[in-house]
């Protein structure tokens, strides 16, 4: 297991260079400039100054290598120097966003807590409605239950959030005032209050969010716990004389629960890689939304930051996935 | 040393069982043998889900509507705008009302139809054809594996948006000037689609045909000496059939929203060019005043999702001749 | 053999079950009647889809329902009747009165937990032990059935143990509440011979030991000839014949069991230039029978046998019979 | 009768297993490790032993299914031990394969017709009705109605199953056919529908066959020489008659000892039966010296040391045990 | 009311803009939001308020040839400071920091935004520190750009000594707390999200700010804004609802808020491409080659405007902060002329133009010709709801008169980029006809009527640098806009102005289509907001209170 992991870790590092690069060059094809949100009223000369500035003169490959040396080492000793109060990487250049001439890691750091919030708390009640959900929907294939859940699932995953967000929106907060439509972000939770606070403003995000999380979760559920529910060790589980309530949560569950968790697992970068659509519905201004902004105004540091980040994530969550399957399911060792 | 059976099918055994009796007494003639067109029975057993059969008939009939509708409805209506005419409600001259413009909704619902099922179809389609051929590839061919699954896992981890924007930079205006405005956009969204939606595809398909691979009638075809190429598309790619179909529900759906997506950025058809994600997209700022403009084309998007969602189960049921028998 | 105790621990009278499916009913189990004693092996033997598993699992309710419904009959445990006890009792039958042991071993075990975890499960429930006892029965249970290290393998999984070890974890399980009845459904069948042979007296050690009533299903004669007490015939969902081991082997009265004796070949003996065959199939259990089931492929037909379903009749020492045959009551050779 | 058809010499086949951290091979699963035998032309040789020890995998290696690790093939005078896939192809006629499982080895999606139909299209130019009435005429020799080449695998019985297997095995008129096990996972009374089957078919045909089986006793009804295999070695290999009646190696006499005895005559005299202790070791790690002195009742101390060559101890009777030497 | 009282009495205030501010250096980004958002904190030296007018404020007055702060040649400006003034920070300011700021600005490696500002200018010399001399290197007519509206305010010389040049970027901390002289302070700042501000102790008038913190917060889209200050009562000010007119009818019976509408000189036009964008010539010369094969004939575009119903069009698309326009400068008052109507559509008058200048239809497809040269266009214009509706008006009524019309959205962010790789840019115009919105800062026309200069225009050999998006090109034009250049005095200005505008319109350069305004919203209990397109729109935010119940 651990040479395997380690294995897989140095494989991934090839891997992660690639995407990056290729991220790189895909960002430099793209059209669009820095300066597109600068007013029309700034002349082009001033405008091609500020590119200059931003260091857009030099030419690609130095700025990929510039970039990856940031990426992989100056930050890195920023971060050491932040834990241990050194100063090893004073006066070396980060990765500075175009837009706001700032290290991009400070507006990621200032990013990642609502996104947690939010999309970390609908993955969370997502999960906890899909299992029951699809335990449920499959102990009862073809119920009453099963068919509504079916039906409920498949509207879900079809209705797209910038529709079902308004609309929530429309219904909870303007029309019943029930709960906020615009998140605060300054939101401090450090009473009973304010945490009542942080609920009322995470419901609607949660609720939409949720419902699409929820609707893929219980399909994949229902389908594992059938595959299972058939199995002969059921059966076996059953002429032991136990309770159903054992059988199925027991014994059934736990074998459904290996792909599940797997599947869960590889969901989690899109946690850190946040709802896009969903936290600009709500404005909840997290990494999705930094991210939309950021290729919105062409900031490409940032974009191939975050993108490259999401592409570990994505790479380290497949390899946490794979190293699951193998902790849960003992039938395999990866050897 | 029992006759292993598949679990699938307990039942099914015994109706074969009938009939191999009731031949060996002789009592079957020996002329049905003609060769009845396996459709037939593939349609028998359709018939006999009744979700697929509902989401058959009502996917059939949006379908009809987008295909025949502007026989019967005066599209212009939906495309010229009419000042006199502007935000009126559903009534009999226009069925589901008009939007700012003075537009006929139901007119644009179907010219916006026409092109969201095309876009949604095709793009499906496509990104169906490489998960699968990319899938299929690098389950069966060892070799193939690894670098072909980096390439997806590349693909997963590409940001998507920045994909497309240099997509359509670099091929749109050789598109339009090759097929003229619809049709080269129109290419160039589906392939942009296509060629970002279908990673997991091919992940599914993959798995299914490591498993496959192993199973004894892959071995026998080998044996009887069937080449690689053939073993893949007789043996293997009818069996991993159903995951397939899975994929292509879901795929319809994604494919009619990330058009949606990508016209609200500009990169779609022209601003004239009416589809559902548009119209949904135009229709969420009127939410509260005129509900109808989201609710319209949001209801056809989850409907279409909705009945081939029903007919997929169906058609995997009924293309499984295991299944089939009951 | 059967000590002196003559009383039922099992009886089982007109047992019927039948699936509903989508294509119309499936009757796999047509009336079945028979008892065990105490200590006694009863061996079952039929061709597949007989309905010998579905006779079993009915017994403790262990078949889904939908699609099975079991019409009809009694099946008395010490005199109670299990179809109509609450579902509770029913559990507690299960494993604590009944054991069960599967075919398939590679496939009965759940994967994902520990055999300890699994043989303790049933411990607790039913003998209401705790853990550290549980455990300690637990090893108790695999040296009984012959697996060495059995502290030790308490914390493996199923995988780690081959065919034959699995199957005897799953004996233990069966046997881990010392029940009264052990109902062994095919338990070999997926085994090698040399497995086989140490399962079987292993087996036979614990019929000793223990003196409880075994059901034997499977459908190679030879383990119910060196092993059964008694044998039933099973053939469409009905037992044809019912008898002691020596008279059913030397003197089988049905048409079908001697077909069936007839096709086996032998390790030793003469060797038969052709095997002999049943020819044709059994038949759909499509309804319940209104005609001897066999009649389709039976040498001996003749009209009766399509107007009615013969029923088991006695032809004395406990050897029972369906047939109407004249000569299935009396002759030895018949079957050409 | 006196040709050998197929000639096995020292066939190796080793599964590679990679571990550690840059995937090495660390070893090899040694399914089949150093077999030699020969089919005459027309006779039926027996291969018996318990699971795992490597029948299929040897049966497979020997129609080249496998890439083999090591060894020499020869089929009907041509070697194929080397030869590549793509050149093999134009063999495969010749050898065919019957499996062990009648309901896995049919493409559960393809119906009888288009099943048996396979080879023809694959190396015949045959029309589409030529293909159809061959395909009646096969299911017709294998004893299946022709009325049913439109239906599916799922909708026969086991036994029906593997006479559409053999049927299809037979399109290209085969000189030899593997039956890996083609009798395991049907009921005892199908079981001797399709070993006469075969048993007529290699009459009529003039077939030669690998019966690959764990039952002793079918085996015994349908060989005419037997081999005992034992984790990847063949042990003995005799005459039928001269390995049931007197075997050389105790793995066989422990095997024959096992086979439960329809007779509860016979069973009751408990006739002296040799229970072997203990599993099968594991092929990738087989023991030191002789495979069977883990688990032989009549173990020595060379046994533990030295592995027993395969000799012929009487005349066509071989065996590879310490015991005759 | 709550006019009067001690600083912080109303508590917190709650301002949404729905582009979020990615910095408080309004020289190192130029983006209205961002300069908007400083605008809390650092202040100018002089302000136009909401009439335009300009007003001192950090400065004592504004310097003019009357009280001799503007010397006779035009040449030099003498500011003089406010006495008593201090940083929040409580340290004094002083000319050296609004020296400093021009040296900031200036640096060649600092890539300002905002150096037009400081254009012509020869040195900024600091007598005393209360006194600031700028020296143009020419006269200036107008010389009030340096130092004066929300884009150039004054940076503390103490804070940002460290970031001039290529540093300028690495202070971080500077860019987002910038130390100002304005009525609050940068408590946090989270770039693209929300920025939480407090009232600065050492403002320089008692009482004010009348709230106590504010909470800034960014992001999001303008109808959720719209409906957050009239709809929930979530926030008090709501920036820029650029939305349709009855979606903010609709919002407004939430009856919490309400909206307001300022003009400025921002005008949506179509712009009349003066090259032939026949892409047969070729990437470079398809924007360099004269003329346009018919939009040259004043005939066609004269045509073109007449059919264009601009009051729908104001109807449709902005509402209360749309008019129609038919100038190219519209504001202020004293530039914007008055000599051509545009208000009633005459599709008639349109078609019987074109018959009369030769354009008719021969060959009976819809379109009209006249030596072989068909009248059909691309229109192209950048993506959004209400430019997409103009595009499909517009081209039903051209199609009325006998044109066909192609229609093609770019993305903003391409549309508007310059990036000169790109064929979509606005620059680029690779289009017939093209839409947009432009206008200027400040109160003066001048430069903004120089955009249409001939050696303005995009091209090839400037890297598609230049203002002047149609090409139009007329030595007359040039030759008046000289004459502006050396003309001092509003009166004498305004005529040659106005000259100026009606030639661009008449002569080709473009079609005005709506004068527009902006559209902001605030709370019903939040008093004292003066709407204001001249300056930043949060100019007297001191001022603002709550209106008590
Ligand atoms: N879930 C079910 N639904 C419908 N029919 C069923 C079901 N389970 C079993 N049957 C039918 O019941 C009959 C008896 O099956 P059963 O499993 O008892 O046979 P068996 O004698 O145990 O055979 P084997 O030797 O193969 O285990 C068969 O015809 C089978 O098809
Ligand atoms: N593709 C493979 N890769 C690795 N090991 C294999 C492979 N195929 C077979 N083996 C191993 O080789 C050994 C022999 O397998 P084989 O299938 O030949 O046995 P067998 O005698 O046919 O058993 P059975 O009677 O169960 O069919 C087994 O230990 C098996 O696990
Ligand atoms: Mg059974
Ligand atoms: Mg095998």
């Amino acid at each position: 297991m651990l040479t395997f992991t380690i294995r897989r870790l140095l494989f991934a590092i090839p891997t992660l260079l690639f995407i990056a690069l290729v991220i790189f060059m895909l960002l430099e094809l793209a059209p669009g400039d820095p300066m597109a949100n600068v007013p029309l009223t700034v002349p082009a000369e001033v405008k091609e100054q500020m590119r200059q500035a931003l260091g857009l003169g030099e030419p690609v490959h130095i700025r990929f290598w510039k970039w990856i040396v940031q990426f992989f080492w100056i930050e890195p000793l920023n971060v050491f120097d932040h834990m241990f109060g050194t100063t090893f990487a004073e006066g070396k250049l980060r990765i500075i966003s175009w837009q706001n001439r700032a290290p991009v890691f400070i507006t990621i750091a200032e990013r990642i807590p609502q996104t947690l919030w939010v999309v970390g708390t609908s993955y969370v009640v997502a999960i906890l409605i899909a299992i029951p959900v699809g335990i449920y929907s499959a102990y009862k294939q073809y119920s009453v239950f099963d068919q509504a859940g079916t039906f409920v699932t498949m509207i879900g995953f079809s209705v797209p959030p910038f529709f079902s967000g308004v609309l929530v929106i429309i219904i909870f907060a303007v029309q019943l005032r029930w709960f906020p439509s615009i998140y605060d972000t300054r939101l401090v939770v450090d009473s009973w209050d304010s945490f009542g606070m942080q609920v009322r403003q995470m419901f609607l995000p949660v609720m939409v969010l949720a419902l699409q999380i929820t609707s893929q979760l219980s399909r994949f559920m229902r389908a594992s716990m059938l595959d299972n529910l058939n199995q002969d060790y059921v059966r076996t589980a059953r002429a032991k004389g136990l309770r159903e309530k054992t059988v199925v949560l027991v014994h059934v569950l736990r074998n459904s629960m290996i792909p599940v968790v797997t599947v869960i697992a590889l969901g989690v970068p899109a946690i850190f890689g946040g709802a896009i659509i969903t936290e600009q519905v709500f404005k909840v201004n997290g990494i999705g939304q930094l991210l939309i902004t950021a290729i919105q105004a062409n900031d490409l540091p940032m974009v191939q930051t975050l993108t490259f980040i999401f592409a570990v994530l994505i790479v380290l969550f497949n390899l946490i996935a794979d190293v699951l399957y193998g902790i849960l399911d003992p039938r395999i060792r990866y050897d | 040393m029992t006759d292993a059976r598949d679990p699938l099918t307990p039942v099914g055994n015994d109706i074969g069982v009938v009939a191999a009796s009731a031949a060996v007494a002789g009592a079957e003639p020996l002329l049905i043998t003609a060769a009845r067109s396996q459709w037939w029975d593939v349609w028998d057993q359709f018939r006999t889900h009744k979700g697929a059969m509902v989401g058959a008939a009502i996917f059939l009939a949006i379908l009809a509507l987008v295909v025949i509708g502007p026989l019967f409805v005066d599209m212009e209506a939906g495309i010229k705008s009419d000042m006199r005419a502007r935000n009126e409600p559903m009534s009999l001259e226009y069925p589901l009302g008009t939007d700012r413009l003075g537009r006929d909704m139901f007119a644009r619902m179907i010219a916006g139809g026409r092109v969201s099922l095309a876009v949604g179809l095709t793009a499906m389609a496509l990104s169906l054809v490489l998960g699968t051929l990319i899938g299929v590839l690098a389950g069966y061919f060892k070799g193939l594996d690894g670098p072909l699954m980096r390439l997806t896992d590349l693909f997963l981890a590409l940001p998507l948006l920045p994909l497309l924007l240099v997509m359509v930079l670099l091929f749109r205006e050789p598109l339009t000037a090759a097929f003229g405005i619809e049709v080269g956009i129109f290419i160039l969204i589906v392939s942009a689609i296509g060629i970002t939606s279908w990673m997991q595809t091919a992940r599914i398909v993959r798995g299914d045909v490591l498993a496959l691979k192993e199973r004894e009638f892959v071995l026998a075809a080998r044996s009887i000496g069937t080449p690689s190429r053939r073993i893949v598309t007789r043996h293997i790619l009818p069996n991993v059939l159903s995951p397939i179909m899975v994929s292509a529900t879901l795929g319809i759906a994604t494919a009619i929203i990330t058009e949606s997506a990508l016209s609200f950025l500009g990169l779609g058809f022209p601003p004239d060019f009416p589809t559902w994600g548009r119209l949904l997209n135009d229709g969420v700022p009127f939410l509260e005043l005129y509900p109808g403009r989201a609710f319209w084309p949001g209801l056809a998007i989850s409907l279409v999702v909705l009945s081939i969602n029903y007919v997929g189960d169906g058609l995997r049921d009924a293309l499984d001749p295991r299944i089939r028998g009951r | 053999m059967p000590d002196g105790d003559t009383r039922n621990v099992l009886e089982v009278n007109n047992l019927r079950t039948v699936f509903g499916t989508r294509s119309g009913e499936v009757h796999a189990v047509n009336s079945v009647s028979f008892h065990v004693k105490p200590g006694e092996l009863l061996g079952v033997v039929g061709e597949s889809g007989s309905g010998k598993s579905v006779t079993m699992m009915s017994l403790i309710g262990l078949l889904p329902s939908p699609p099975a419904d079991v019409r009809e009959g009694e099946v008395l445990l010490d005199g109670e009747d299990l179809l109509k006890v609450t579902p509770d009792r029913l559990r507690d039958v299960r494993g604590g009165e009944v054991g069960f042991i599967f075919q398939d071993p590679m496939t009965s075990l759940n994967p994902v937990f520990t055999v300890g975890y699994q043989i303790m499960e049933p411990v607790r429930r039913h003998m209401g032990l705790n853990k550290k006892q549980a455990k300690a029965r637990a090893i108790e249970l695999l040296e009984l059935v012959g697996i060495p290290g059995a502290a030790g393998r308490l914390s493996d999984y199923p995988h780690q143990f081959s065919g034959g070890m699995r199957q005897r974890v799953m004996i233990a399980i069966a046997l881990a509440c010392d029940p009264k009845v052990l109902i062994a459904d095919e338990p070999t069948t997926a085994l090698d011979v040399t497995i086989q042979a140490q399962i079987l007296e292993i087996v036979e050690d614990l019929r000793a030991k223990l003196g409880m009533a075994i059901i034997w299903i499977t459908h190679d004669l030879g383990v119910i000839a060196g092993i059964a007490d008694r044998v039933a015939v099973m053939y469409a969902g009905q037992i044809v014949e019912h008898a002691p081991v020596f008279p059913l082997f030397n003197d089988p009265r049905h048409p079908y069991t001697r077909a069936l004796l007839k096709t086996i070949p032998t390790v030793s003996g003469e060797r038969a230039a052709k095997l002999q065959v049943i020819e044709g199939q059994p038949p759909m259990l499509g309804a319940a029978p209104t005609a001897c089931p066999f009649r389709d492929r039976c040498p001996l037909v003749f009209d009766r046998c399509h107007a009615e379903n013969p029923l088991r009749a006695d032809v004395g020492d406990g050897h029972d019979v369906a047939c109407f045959h004249p000569l299935a009551h009396t002759a030895k050779e018949a079957v050409a | 009768m006196t040709r050998p058809l197929v000639k096995v010499r020292d066939l190796k086949m080793h599964f590679p297993i990679y571990a550690g951290l840059l995937r090495r091979q660390v070893g090899a699963v040694k399914a089949v490790d150093g077999v030699s035998f020969d089919i005459l032309e027309g006779e039926t040789l027996g291969l018996v032993g318990e699971s795992g020890c490597g029948k299929s995998t040897c049966g497979r290696a020997v129609l080249r299914l496998y890439d083999i690790t090591d060894g020499e093939i020869t089929v009907d005078g041509r070697a194929i031990g080397s030869e590549d896939q793509r050149s093999l192809r134009k063999m495969r006629p010749t050898m065919q394969m019957v499996f062990q499982d009648p309901q896995a080895c049919l493409n559960p999606r393809m119906t009888v017709g288009s099943i048996i139909g396979e080879p023809l299209v694959e190396h015949t130019a045959m029309s589409k009705a030529e293909r159809t009435d061959k395909v009646r005429d096969l299911m017709d020799k294998v004893g299946l109605n022709a009325a049913f080449i439109n239906r599916y695998p799922h909708e026969f019985s086991g036994g029906q199953r593997q006479r559409i297997g053999i049927a299809r095995a037979l399109a290209l008129n085969p000189k030899f056919i593997v039956c890996d096990e083609p009798i395991a996972a049907l009921d005892v009374s199908i079981q001797a529908q399709v070993v006469n089957l075969l048993e007529e078919l290699q009459d009529s045909l003039g077939l030669t066959y690998l019966f690959i089986s764990h039952d002793l006793s079918m085996v015994r009804h349908i060989a005419d020489r037997v081999a005992v295999m034992y984790l990847g070695k063949v042990v003995e290999l005799a005459p039928r008659d001269a390995l049931y009646d007197e075997p050389l190696h105790p793995y066989t006499e422990a095997l024959l000892s096992a086979v439960p005895e329809p007779d509860p005559a016979k069973a009751g005299q408990k006739r002296d039966r040799i229970v072997l202790q203990g599993d099968v070791p594991s092929p990738a790690n087989p023991p030191e010296g002789c495979n069977f002195c883990t688990r032989c009742p009549r173990v020595m101390d060379v046994c533990t040391r030295l592995d027993p060559e395969f000799r012929e101890v009487k005349p066509g009777h071989w065996a590879a045990c310490h015991l005759h030497d | 009311d709550g006019h009067e009282g001690e600083r912080g009495r109303d508590g917190e205030v709650s301002i949404i803009y729905w582009q979020a501010p990615s910095t408080m250096n309004p020289f190192l980004s130029g983006g209205t939001k961002d300069v908007e958002a400083a605008s809390l904190v650092i202040e100018p030296l002089a302000r136009f308020d909401e009439t335009g007018a300009i007003q001192p404020w950090l400065a004592s007055e504004i310097p003019t040839t009357e009280n001799g702060g503007i010397s006779e040649d035009l040449k030099t400006v003498t500011w003089k400071l406010q006495d008593g003034i201090t940083w929040s920070d409580g340290t004094p300011f002083t000319s050296a920091d609004v020296k400093f700021t021009y040296e900031y600005c200036t640096d060649p490696e600092g890539g300002c935004a905002q150096v037009t500002k400081f254009e012509g200018i020869e040195s900024v010399e600091t007598p005393d520190d209360l006194t600031v001399v700028i020296t143009f290197a020419e006269p200036q007519p107008y010389p009030y750009s340096a130092f004066t509206g929300g884009e150039s305010p004054i940076l503390q010389q103490a804070q940002f000594a460290d970031c001039v040049g290529a540093a300028a970027s690495t202070c971080t901390e500077q860019n987002f707390n910038p130390i100002g002289t304005g009525p609050f302070v940068v408590d946090e700042f989270k770039t693209n999200d929300v920025i939480t501000l407090s009232a600065n102790p050492n403002f320089r008038f008692e009482g004010k700010p009348a709230f106590a913190s504010i909470n800034f917060k960014g992001g999001g889209d303008a109808e959720a804004a719209g409906r957050a200050v009239m709809q929930t009562g979530e926030f008090d000010y709501a920036w820029n609802l650029q939305l349709a007119p009855e979606v903010i009818a609709q919002m407004e019976t939430g009856g919490l808020g309400t909206p307001v509408a300022g003009f400025g000189p921002l005008v949506e036009r179509i712009m009349l491409n003066n090259t032939n964008p026949d892409p047969a010539l070729g990437p470079d010369e398809r924007s360099v080659v004269r003329p346009h094969p018919f939009l040259s004939d004043p005939a066609v575009y004269r045509a073109m405007s007449m059919a264009i119903d601009r009051p729908l069009l104001v109807e449709i698309g902005y509402g209360q902060a749309g008019k129609v326009g038919c100038n190219w400068v519209p504001a202020p008052e004293v530039y914007a002329s008055t000599s051509m109507e545009c208000s009633t559509q005459d599709i008639e008058g349109a078609k019987a133009m074109l018959e009369e200048a030769g354009w008719v239809d021969s060959n009976g497809d819809g379109v009209r010709e006249k030596d072989g040269v068909e009248l059909r266009m691309l229109y192209q214009t950048s993506t959004n709801a209400v430019r997409q509706d103009f595009q499909q008006l517009i081209k039903e009524w051209w199609e009325e008169i006998g044109f066909a019309v192609e229609l093609r959205n770019v993305s903003g962010s391409v549309f508007f980029g310059g990036d000169a790789g790109s064929p979509d840019t606005f620059q680029k115009f690779y289009a017939d006809v093209e839409m947009y919105a432009n206008t200027f800062n400040g109160t003066d026309p001048q430069s903004y009527l120089g955009n249409g200069l001939c050696d303005k225009a995009p091209r090839p050999e400037t890297q598609w640098q230049g203002e002047n998006i149609s090409r139009f090109c007329d030595e007359e034009y040039d030759a008046l806009w000289a004459e502006l250049a050396a003309t001092s005095g509003v009166e004498a200005r305004a005529p040659i102005a106005k000259q100026l505008n009606d030639m661009i319109v008449q002569r080709g350069g473009m079609i005005p289509l709506v004068h527009r305004g902006r559209l902001s919203a605030h709370a019903n209990d939040l008093g004292g907001v003066k709407l204001n397109v001249w300056d930043s729109e949060l100019w007297n935010v001191a001022d603002w209170y709550r209106i008590g119940e």
